[in-house]
């Protein structure tokens, strides 16, 4: 990373590759939960598409902050991801696109609060609910 | 070739800007944490997004990209972390958010 | 905190690369913004995160207090190490010129071993401060 | 170009500022510092283009990094009362 490449950097970073997933692995930290393998093969599909999905509620929440008509509203939905992993990733996607924040999670139902009811319905249609659990794959 | 990219960068910044402005407003506009919350999140993903983007067509390939690339993702996978843990304990410290309440809440 | 699954796998995630990039600081001191000081301090502030969010136990069983302490002092003894050992060699304290075969050397092999003490001391200091101001109950009569 | 949106970012801080000064519960204060740390680290790697020295991007994934481990820290504080139990 720094446009260096002599002998003694290349062993620094080899050893300090080395040291950290000693700590890791002490810490007990490699599991299917602090390494989720079996995401990677679609990963990159899935993170255009919340790139996507991202900007544009992004825009549409610049409209409600500036036309001031905000009318939140909390629901709660069902996940149907089967690891805690897909769960997770879900609830932070929901997160992540504004308007709609996930609030409480317990086992696989999740709290939802929306800014208007437009955001809710997005996520009361289920369509990212079924993109994570195609990113999940068969288990 | 220049001129496109300073003028692609230049679109990016303007929305950037625009982005974080608008979520500022609405962190002072909005009745509670809840919705505060919303605008809070549009600063952290729309502004970074865009700010990054134009940055990289900025620098070109290289290792700066690289680095770039690192603040973003950083970003994006902590943001939701910290705002659905401040919402989280405001639930838990027993506030409830305006608005209309739809089902049975946890 | 242990029973917030999305608070626990983002730790599981970045307990790793904050590690690394402490290391990647303090290695690459010569040539930018960096050195023994913030790197310390990063690499730190992962262990800080692991015991806020599993609890106090589960850190120190990760990181003994008596290892810690022991870090500390061998960090300390590392930079005045140097220091003694270029006194030794038949020059002033800390002058790395003497310690490798040629100038150039003596000057790199110096200033990463004093960086690394540097880093070793900090890191450990911050870790222990941390223990001991985390071990206080609440003493303003608030049980929760 | 870069002053231009160095000045947005400086307009932005001011109103979060504002935010912090005004809030009502600690939970908008917490919100409002994490915006403020993110504007921050935006402004960091502009002014690192801006003044043409790119290591500027090191302090700003540093300073992410610190943000939020700040961030969680404190909300851990506020919601037990200590860093010790972990009841909750």
């Amino acid at each position: 990373m720094s446009g260096h490449y002599t002998n003694l950097i290349i062993g620094l970073g080899i050893v300090s590759c080395a040291f950290c997933t000693y700590l890791a692995n002490r810490a007990k930290l490699i599991d299917e939960e602090g390494l989720p393998l079996f995401f990677f093969p679609r990963l990159l599909n899935y993170l255009f598409w919340l790139f996507k999905e991202i900007i544009i509620s992004n825009f549409n929440t610049a409209k409600v902050i500036i036309s001031g008509n905000v009318e939140p509203e909390i629901f709660t939905v069902k996940a149907s991801q089967h690891t805690d992993v897909a769960r997770v990733t879900y609830a932070n996607s929901i997160t992540l696109t504004p308007g709609t924040v996930t609030t409480k999670i317990k086992n696989n139902i999740l709290e939802v609060h929306a800014l208007n009811s437009d955001f809710g319905d997005d996520v009361r249609s289920n369509e990212m609910d079924k993109k994570v659990k195609l990113l999940e794959g068969e288990r | 070739m220049d001129l496109f990219t300073d003028l692609l960068t230049g679109l990016f910044f303007f929305l950037g800007s625009l982005s974080i402005i608008i979520g500022a407003c609405g962190l002072i506009k909005l009745p509670d944490v809840f919705s505060r919350i919303h605008a809070a999140g549009m600063i952290d993903t729309g502004g970074t997004a865009f700010f990054v983007l134009g940055m990289i067509m900025q620098s070109g390939w290289s290792l700066i990209t690289v680095k770039l690339l690192l603040i973003g993702i950083f970003i994006f996978f902590t943001s939701p972390v910290t705002s659905h843990v401040t919402a989280n304990l405001a639930r838990e410290k027993g506030m409830v958010p305006e608005g209309k309440k739809i089902g049975k809440l946890l | 905190m242990d029973n917030n699954p999305i608070l626990r796998i983002a730790t599981k995630i970045l307990f790793a690369p904050i590690i690394l990039f402490g290391l990647y600081v303090q290695f690459h001191g010569d040539f930018g913004p960096g050195g023994g000081f913030q790197a310390g301090v990063i690499v730190a502030s992962a262990f800080i995160l692991y015991a806020i969010v599993f609890g106090l136990e589960k850190g120190k069983e990760l990181f003994p207090l008596s290892i810690n302490l022991f870090l500390l002092a061998l960090g300390g003894i590392l930079y005045g190490g140097v220091g003694i050992a270029s006194m030794m060699l038949g020059d002033e304290f800390l002058s790395y010129n003497v310690l490798g075969s040629s100038q150039q050397a003596g000057q790199h092999i110096g200033i990463l071993l004093v960086e690394f003490g540097v880093g070793l001391t900090v890191s450990n200091v911050m870790i222990a401060l941390f223990y001991a101001f985390a071990s206080f109950e609440s003493s303003n009569g608030e049980k929760k | 170009m870069f002053l231009a949106a160095l000045t947005a970012c400086a307009i932005s801080a001011l109103l979060v500022l504002a935010r912090i000064v005004l809030g009502k519960t600690t939970f908008d204060r917490v919100l409002a510092v994490n915006s403020l740390g993110t504007i921050i680290v935006i402004g960091i790697a502009l002014h690192g283009f801006y003044a043409n020295r790119p290591e500027f991007l090191d302090i700003a994934i540093v300073y992410a990094l610190i943000n939020f481990i700040g961030t969680v820290a404190i909300l851990k504080l506020f919601s037990t009362g200590s860093f010790k139990g972990n009841k909750k």
